[in-house]
């Protein structure tokens, strides 16, 4: 073993600096959704729903299995382009109805009855964390330790050509998507009735009522609309990595995409999309300069570390409450 | 704010009601433990000595005594598992410094546990290259380099508040789990063999402290625990537990109180630190091997169950906790791939209904307590006609 | 709810406000004031305050707010809600960093410096909604406070020296002198958190004494009160001074006000409108029409 | 005709009790004032009319219908609109959509645009700065947004949570005098205040709280008068 | 507000734009993937043509569990086997001890004069938990032969503590080099262990795949850096680059663009299939063309099941022996469990074997028993087992697998 345990390899992050751009974004994009979820809960409840990782893993067997169910497997599927895009438009549908509905039973089992109860936080975060495993080793005893088979969606082709680096079908979609996902959610919040309920509750949820708002009812939309998302990001989770559903998959990247809220503000929507994209994009670019992968979460956490001591509530800050959405 | 800031998630008015009105049947009613509890403070000083001594006596027979029913064989051997349940109960202790006095959520205590089972390991195991020394001598020093670990982690952020430094002490774990894959010197999954141990032989020419005998570990750990409980105890009822305690409640006012929270925030941490290093280098000690598995997230999670099971704040809930924990997969080996599921499902139905845990805490945090209390106690008995507590002023 | 016609009714048995006839046994004084050196003349100045401005933003909470407290006086600020009383308040206790001026200390500015250096260096306050610690109980509370003067060290509280277990006897014996001082020594092991809301406000003011400050800040403490229990906390406050404290009270109750203090700063819309005496800002024009209101306005 | 009507109600905060056994009655186009100290539990009844807490015993009617376990968001549909104490604007939303949020529990739209121009003639100053963003409003600005997003809801019965907190004398004086012409245009107004002498002045009746219970109750004038009340509430002494 | 609705209806328009332009793209990429044609075989089918073995002599002699039918010895003997049953690596430990299981039970079919027990301790496969099963399973006296530990870590957490109690156990597939220089005289190892893997397996890229380019990735596990460092050794000069990976890693893309930028002729992989199949994937999809070697770690049905045709490029070489083509192994162990037997099932079967057959010659103490295995020189159903000193095979034999129409099948002996 060579004793050089640290070192930083600048010429291969030249070299490999477009495609770490471009499959840390893409990363980072999914994080975002997932983050998403994370952010709007504790915009509105002040809670981290430590199970939201499971929410996002329920989604991606939602899509693995509607996938599998309609002939998708590891090689790329033959069928015609109308075809594919008629399943994979049902795959979402599916995984993000999945992701919806365990995030709503979460609410009422888990959260609703310490919230009338008024309980402390911890007992939110313990309730959430036994809920998560709850629910991976509920998928575990089911499915067993091992990935679901691998689904592929389609192949991706080569779009353009940055300095040498190919950027495909693949990466674009998913960021492109998951960047119109997030605006959209950003106008929903902003824009609509029930998105400015979400708001005036997380801002002061007494006065919220007073207006007519219920807030149960936005609670558990705001639960729904994490699910949504977290679904969607399912979908884009098993194009990028099509065997990477397992028990505690989620878990892995429900803690990336935690990171990645916190990094851009928790409770700040625009924080979540910020905080995905740049925490893909330094464990990306972490990894090439200081030589392998294993060094990915590593630098992921330490720049979160230094960016929460730089500014201790994240890039953005403040939540819905102060911030305008 | 620390974790236990403010008692809800946001405040609305109904729930606050609620919660006071529940909370006060609460106590005219007594919590499930309140008699017990009531009963032990009746007790003098003598009394609950003697008492103490019985429960010590039979802590140190439970190897011996294997106890049917209670025991976890045949699938596991029971001075081990009686063992794996002291370490949990000391890591547990522990974790309640930072957690249950001051408040402060660390989902990434796994890590000093960690850096206590390297500092052992690489200290006396033939593996490591490094400088050996006698395996007793491993227990400070592990000690002192978990401390060390904690004030590093502590300093720059402990100034942030709830769940910002939850997500960073989760970080943390996770960057110690990781440099110790990729640092050659910590040999990652290959780990280091024969971890050291006490000296002393059997009369059958085997150490007496060898990985196959619990027992020997299991009556080092629990006196190393007693001695740790006689010290937190100690810090329990001094200003420090005050001081911890009062940045649980409030840190805001506990600083304009006059305590510098920062400083008390930070030795939380490395005293929370130590213990873990200690409990490490006890269990890689006990095991004779270690490797960077089980140092994750889910185990620093582990913990905290352990911690908020027992009744965040409370030592000896935290003793009960960790010990509940380590217990019931080792005992339940027949159900033990439903093991985290019934697990997580226990967490949760335990939170709604028993969010204070099986103990919940009530610290004594006066060293001298008991004899003012007493005093008053008498006074009122003397029979002041206003000494009852009155039902004045208003609520807002 | 209707009030118990004997609500705290251990204050008012205490009689008039001079210590010596306070019925609080000897050795209690001691007890809450030792080696302390009784001097209620009104004497030089304990504390400045030197052009005061706190902006938030672009909002000029305080502006240019001038004023001294002396020692042994008490102080009343006043102010329509929302005048920057506790703004003022604040910037003065450290909580906030002022935009500019400075607050002294006998002499000692107390810009930049840590809260509990401040509380350390005599300047204690109460908080307007209670901010007790709930889950300890009033007994320990109060030793929260006296800790500020304690010198134990972790290592020293770890091995129980002795002069941990010196400060800890005390430490009971002060503390419990300062209950009964307020007149709530019977709930000493109650949890603050299940005493009553006029109790809890003599245990914050109990605390704050705890950590024997040179100035003593209260903020609002009537608030909740009924004219009996307001009549209570006025001999309290005056015992207070008795005992030889400087009392800077912040409070809108201007029977309280004017009954208690020796001297009213008032403010307005962030700025010092009036300095004098009670007698004089009740009879200030300006004070009238900003405040008071015309005459049969009333003091809200 | 009788719009709201409280019996007996009693609102516990565990074993204190902060309303104890109220009875009274606001008819329709009436102001009624409730005056009292700091934790009389003012606040308390305006929080159980609203439905943000539930009275422990008692039962309260609003326009005959027994509204007692009513939610307090169809409360709002019904007809009761709060603005409560401490304004309660939303900081992080602009003035429009502060006052938007009035009418969030409407079903029917087509008044929102008269709404709107019924409450920007009421306060002009918020006509001027329907974009900017609720917190970095000034006290007597956010008072008056408060009102009128109230408004905003086309309630008939108006609940106010002292208005005249944190604001100067002549704020005062012109938020009473649009209260009392928002009676006018015919809605009827319960109004909490310690600013005793306005709200008692402005009021067709008024009630004294202590404690948790009325100790005094008649007519504006009637309570002016009574040298108890002047002596407590309204006499600088 | 006025515009309120719009807005709403703004919001839905966008989204489902937004999945339909998405989804175009989408389509656009298959379109352009079908007329290319790019779906299926592998590139390096074609380059060296390895026939695959349908059928593998099993020695005439080999020894069986049933033995002579005569063996007589007294009731209460009992194997155990000491793993995980439990936990993420629970199939492992399934596939072993249903080989155990079937050879006990057909053992007891045949001689009705010495039924031997069998009993089974859970470690999880965790280093951490070993020492409780083990400890309980040494101290109960009953047992006097032991098939395990599987993993390597929780066998050097617990190999002296076989030691202390004399007791003998084989594992069936912990293949870490350093187990056996401990200097334990109980342990012994039923399989090749990596140094003998990590040559054979330079040795198969770049002699009978020619490959010129070999770049080597490797897992954090105990057996990915023992086999890694083996085979780069190996490969001396062949080697063009190296890089780590992470258990449960899935995904590679950073790994897979470097590996692009080296363009070697073969990627070996040092690590379990869990990582290696995702791995592969990620690289045939990326347009690698050239070769997959894994270990017996990345040997399994799994590993075609998740990477799917990506997997034609891949070949796997393992010191096992391939029990689905021992007829008459694979049909009991099917009719027994109503399932294929796994990856280690035969070494399960055969060291479980060897125990029963010295229980049968009425070797039933522990020293006995220990004896016995010590100076054991026969044939198996999979191999002859023959141990040197240390506990190590004397003359493992590791196979050559690829990867044909979907399934794993052998070519032959690669090194011995």
């Amino acid at each position: 073993m060579d004793d050089s345990w640290i070192s930083f390899d600048i010429p291969s992050l030249m070299q490999n600096f477009w495609s770490a751009t471009f499959d840390g974004l893409t990363f980072g994009a999914i994080y975002g959704l997932v983050a998403l979820g994370y952010t709007l809960v504790y915009g509105v409840l002040n809670l981290i729903n430590f199970a939201h990782s499971e929410v996002f893993i329920i989604g991606c067997y939602g899509v693995v299995f509607t996938l599998t169910s309609l002939g998708f497997g590891p090689n790329v599927p033959t069928l015609g382009p109308l075809a594919i895009i008629g399943d994979l438009l049902l795959a979402l549908i599916v995984g993000m109805i999945a992701s919806a509905v365990t995030a709503l039973a979460l609410e009422r089992v888990a959260y609703r009855p310490l919230r009338k109860r008024n309980a402390p936080r911890l007992a939110f975060l313990i309730t959430a964390i036994g809920a998560s495993f709850a629910i991976q080793y509920g998928i575990f005893l089911v499915r067993g330790a091992s990935p679901e088979p691998a689904v592929t969606m389609f192949q991706p082709t080569p779009i353009f050509d940055v300095f040498g680096t190919i950027v495909d079908s693949q990466q674009i979609i998913i960021v492109i998507a998951a960047i119109i996902l997030m605006v959209a959610t950003d106008q929903f919040i902003r824009r609509s009735r029930t998105g400015r309920g979400i708001r005036a509750v997380a801002q002061d949820p007494d006065t919220a009522t007073l207006m007519g708002v219920d807030r149960e009812r936005i609670i558990m939309t705001t639960f729904v609309i994490g699910g949504l998302l977290a679904g969607a990001g399912a979908l884009f989770y098993v194009m990028k990595v099509p065997s990477g559903v397992f028990y505690a998959g989620g878990f892995v990247l429900g803690i990336k995409a935690f990171a990645a809220a916190v990094l851009g503000g928790i409770g700040n929507v625009r924080g979540a999309l910020l905080g995905g994209l740049l925490l893909g994009l330094i464990g990306n670019y972490g990894q090439i300069l200081l030589g392998n992968s294993q060094w990915t979460d590593v630098v992921a956490f330490v720049v979160l570390v230094l960016v929460l001591l730089l500014k201790p509530t994240g890039i953005l800050g403040t939540s819905m409450g102060r911030a305008r959405a | 704010m620390s974790t236990t800031d403010g008692p809800t998630l946001i405040p609305d008015a109904k729930a606050e009601q609620d919660a006071i009105t529940r909370e006060s049947n609460r106590t005219t009613r007594g919590g499930f433990f309140a008699p017990l509890a009531d009963r032990w403070n009746r007790l003098s000083r003598p009394q609950q000595w003697a008492f103490l001594l019985v429960v010590v006596v039979i802590a140190y027979a439970l190897p011996v005594l294997n106890p049917p029913l209670i025991t976890s064989e045949p699938g596991n051997d029971w001075p081990i598992t009686c063992l794996q349940m002291a370490i949990f109960a000391l890591v547990a202790v522990g974790l309640n410094v930072v957690v249950g006095y001051a408040g402060l959520l660390d989902l990434g205590y796994v890590a000093f546990f960690a850096v206590g089972s390297y500092t052992a390991a690489m200290f006396t195991s033939p593996d490591s290259p490094y400088l050996h020394i006698p395996y007793l001598w491993t227990l400070p020093v592990a000690m002192a380099v978990a401390m060390f670990f904690g004030v590093l982690l502590g300093v720059p952020t402990l100034r942030l508040r709830g769940d910002y430094l939850a997500i960073v002490t989760l970080g943390f774990g996770e960057i110690v789990r990781i440099l110790a894959t990729i640092i050659p010197a910590m040999k990652g999954q290959v780990g280091f063999q024969n971890v050291g141990h006490p000296p002393g032989t059997a009369a059958d020419g085997h150490p007496i402290f060898s990985n196959s005998n619990g027992t020997p570990w299991y009556w080092l750990t629990i006196t190393v625990l007693i001695v740790i409980l006689l010290l937190a105890g100690n810090l329990e009822r001094s200003r420090v537990g005050r001081a911890w305690v009062a940045i649980r409640e409030d840190e805001d006012a506990a600083e304009i109180m006059g305590v510098p929270t920062f400083k008390y925030k930070v030795w939380a941490f490395a005293i929370g630190a130590g213990i873990g290093g200690l409990s490490g280098a006890l269990s890689a000690g006990a095991t004779g091997f270690i490797n960077n598995q089980k140092f994750d997230v889910q185990t620093s999670i582990l913990f905290l169950a352990a911690v908020v099971l027992g009744g965040s704040g409370n030592k000896v809930g935290a003793i009960l906790g960790g010990a509940v924990v380590a217990y019931l997969p080792l005992r339940f080996t027949a159900i033990a791939d439903y093991k985290y599921l019934i697990f997580g499902v226990v967490l949760v139905v335990l939170m709604i209904f028993r969010a204070k845990g099986l103990l919940p805490a009530r610290q004594r945090l006066l060293a001298y307590g008991k004899v003012a209390y007493a005093r008053v106690a008498a006074r009122s008995r003397a029979g002041s006609p206003t000494a009852a507590t009155k039902t004045e002023g208003t609520a807002k | 709810m209707s009030i118990s016609p004997d609500a705290g009714a251990d204050l008012t048995s205490h009689g008039p406000t001079e210590l010596a006839e306070l019925d609080i046994a000897p050795e209690v004084a001691e007890g809450a004031a030792p080696e302390r050196e009784i001097s209620v003349g009104v004497g030089d100045n304990i504390m400045e305050v030197k052009n005061l401005t706190v902006k938030f933003g672009g909002l000029v909470a305080l502006d240019d707010v001038s004023f001294n407290i002396k020692r042994g006086e008490i102080l009343g600020l006043i102010g329509p809600n929302g005048a920057g009383k506790t703004t003022c308040f604040n910037a003065m206790t450290g909580v906030y960093k002022p935009t500019s001026g400075q607050v002294l200390l006998e002499g000692e500015s107390l810009g930049g410096r840590q809260q509990h250096k401040i509380t350390r260096l005599g300047l204690a306050r109460t908080f307007q909604n209670i901010r007790l610690f709930g889950e300890m109980t009033a007994l320990e509370n109060v030793v929260v406070g006296l800790d500020a003067r304690h010198g134990t060290s972790v290592l020293g509280a770890l091995l129980r020296v002795p002069r941990h277990r010196r400060e800890e006897r005390t430490a009971i014996e002060r503390g419990m002198a300062l209950l009964e001082f307020v007149g709530i020594a019977e709930n000493a092991a109650v949890l603050s958190r299940n005493l009553s809301y006029g109790h809890q406000r003599r245990l914050e003011i109990a605390r704050a004494l705890a950590t024997d400050p040179k100035v003593l800040c209260l903020d609002e403490p009537a608030a909740g009160f009924n004219p009996a229990e307001k009549e209570e906390l006025m001999t309290l406050i005056r015992a207070i001074r008795s005992d030889g404290y400087t009392v800077l009270l912040i409070e809108h109750d201007m029977k309280l006000v004017m009954g208690v203090t020796d001297r009213i700063v008032v403010l307005e819309f962030g700025k010092k409108l009036a300095d004098g005496l009670p007698a004089e800002i009740r009879n200030d024009p300006r004070v009238v029409a900003a405040y008071l209101g015309e005459p049969e306005d009333d003091a809200a | 005709m009788t719009l709201l009507e409280l019996k007996n109600v009693s609102v516990s905060y565990g074993r204190i009790e902060a309303i104890h056994d109220m009875s009274f009655a606001v008819d329709e186009g009436e102001i009624v004032s409730l005056i009292g100290a700091n934790g009389a539990g003012k606040s308390t009844t305006m929080k159980t009319i609203s439905g943000l807490l539930n009275p422990r015993s008692g039962s309260i009617t609003f326009d005959g219908e027994d509204i007692t376990k009513m939610k307090a968001h169809i409360r709002v549909v019904k007809g009761i609109s709060q603005a409560p104490e401490g304004r309660g604007v939303f900081p992080g939303m602009t003035v429009l959509e502060n006052l938007d949020m009035g009418t969030f529990g409407l079903k029917d739209r087509s008044g929102v645009k008269a709404g709107f121009d019924r409450v920007f003639s009421l306060f002009p100053r918020l006509a001027e700065r329907k974009s900017q963003v609720g917190g970095t409003m000034s006290g007597g600005e956010q008072q008056m947004l408060a009102i009128g997003r109230a408004l905003m809801a086309q309630p008939r019965l108006l609940l106010l949570d002292e208005p005249s907190m944190g604001l100067a004398p002549q704020f005062i004086r012109q938020i009473f005098s649009i209260i009392t012409e928002i009676n006018q245009q015919g809605t009827t107004i319960l109004l909490v205040e310690q600013n005793a002498n306005q709200a008692l002045t402005r009021a067709n009746r008024g009630f004294v709280l202590e404690t948790g219970s009325i100790t005094h109750s008649g007519t504006g004038k009637e309570l002016l008068a009574n040298p108890a009340i002047k002596e407590a509430y309204l006499g600088v002494g | 507000m006025e515009g309120r609705n719009i807005n709403m209806q703004f919001n839905r328009t966008m989204v489902s734009l937004a999945v339909v332009a998405v989804l175009g793209l989408a389509v656009t990429g298959c379109a352009n993937q079908a007329s290319t044609g790019g779906s299926g075989t592998s590139a390096t089918g074609s380059k060296v043509n390895l026939p695959a073995v349908t059928s593998i002599s099993t020695p005439a002699d080999a020894v069986l569990p049933a033995g002579d039918g005569k063996a007589k010895c007294a009731s209460g003997l009992t194997l155990a086997y000491i793993g995980a049953e439990t936990g993420a690596n629970a199939q492992l430990g399934i596939n072993i001890f249903n080989g155990v299981q079937l050879a006990i039970d057909q053992h007891n079919k045949a001689n009705a004069g010495c039924q031997v027990g069998f009993k089974k301790f859970d470690t999880e496969g965790d280093p951490t938990k070993a020492t409780g099963p083990v400890t309980q399973a040494v101290n109960e006296a009953d047992i006097v032969g032991v098939v395990g530990l599987p993993f390597s870590g929780e066998s050097k957490a617990t190999g002296n503590i076989f030691e202390d109690k004399g007791l003998v156990h084989i594992t069936p597939s912990a293949t870490n080099p350093t187990l056996t220089q401990n200097g334990w005289t109980t342990f012994f190892r039923g399989l090749g262990n990596d140094s003998v893997q990590g040559p054979a397996a330079a040795k198969f890229a770049v002699d009978t795949l020619k490959s010129k380019k070999v770049y080597l990735v490797q897992d954090d596990s105990d057996y990915g850096i023992g086999l890694a460092d083996a085979t780069k050794a190996g490969l001396g000069n062949d080697l063009v680059g190296s890089d780590k990976v992470i258990t449960g890693q899935k995904d590679f893309s950073a790994v897979v663009s470097k590996i692009m930028n080296a363009k070697p002729d073969a990627v070996y992989y040092a690590g379990y299939y869990a990582e290696g199949a995702p791995f592969d994937q990620q690289l045939v999809a990326k347009g690698f063309k050239g070769a997959f070697i894994g270990p017996d770690g990345a040997k399994d049905d799994q590993f075609i099941k998740q990477a799917g045709n990506a997997s034609s490029n891949a070949y796997f070489t393992c010191p096992c022996i391939p029990g689905e083509l021992i007829p008459s192994f694979e049909t009991a162990y099917k009719s027994a469990f109503n399932l294929e037997p796994g990856t280690y099932s035969i070494e399960g079967y055969d060291v479980a074997t060897v125990l029963l057959s010295g229980i049968d010659k009425g070797k039933t103490t522990r020293p006995a028993l220990l004896g016995y295995v010590k100076s054991y020189d026969a044939d198996g159903l999979s191999k002859h087992y023959k141990w040197d000193s240390k506990g190590e095979l004397a003359t493992p034999a590791v196979y050559g697998y690829k990867v044909d129409n979907g399934k794993i099948v052998p070519i032959g002996v690669i090194g011995k």
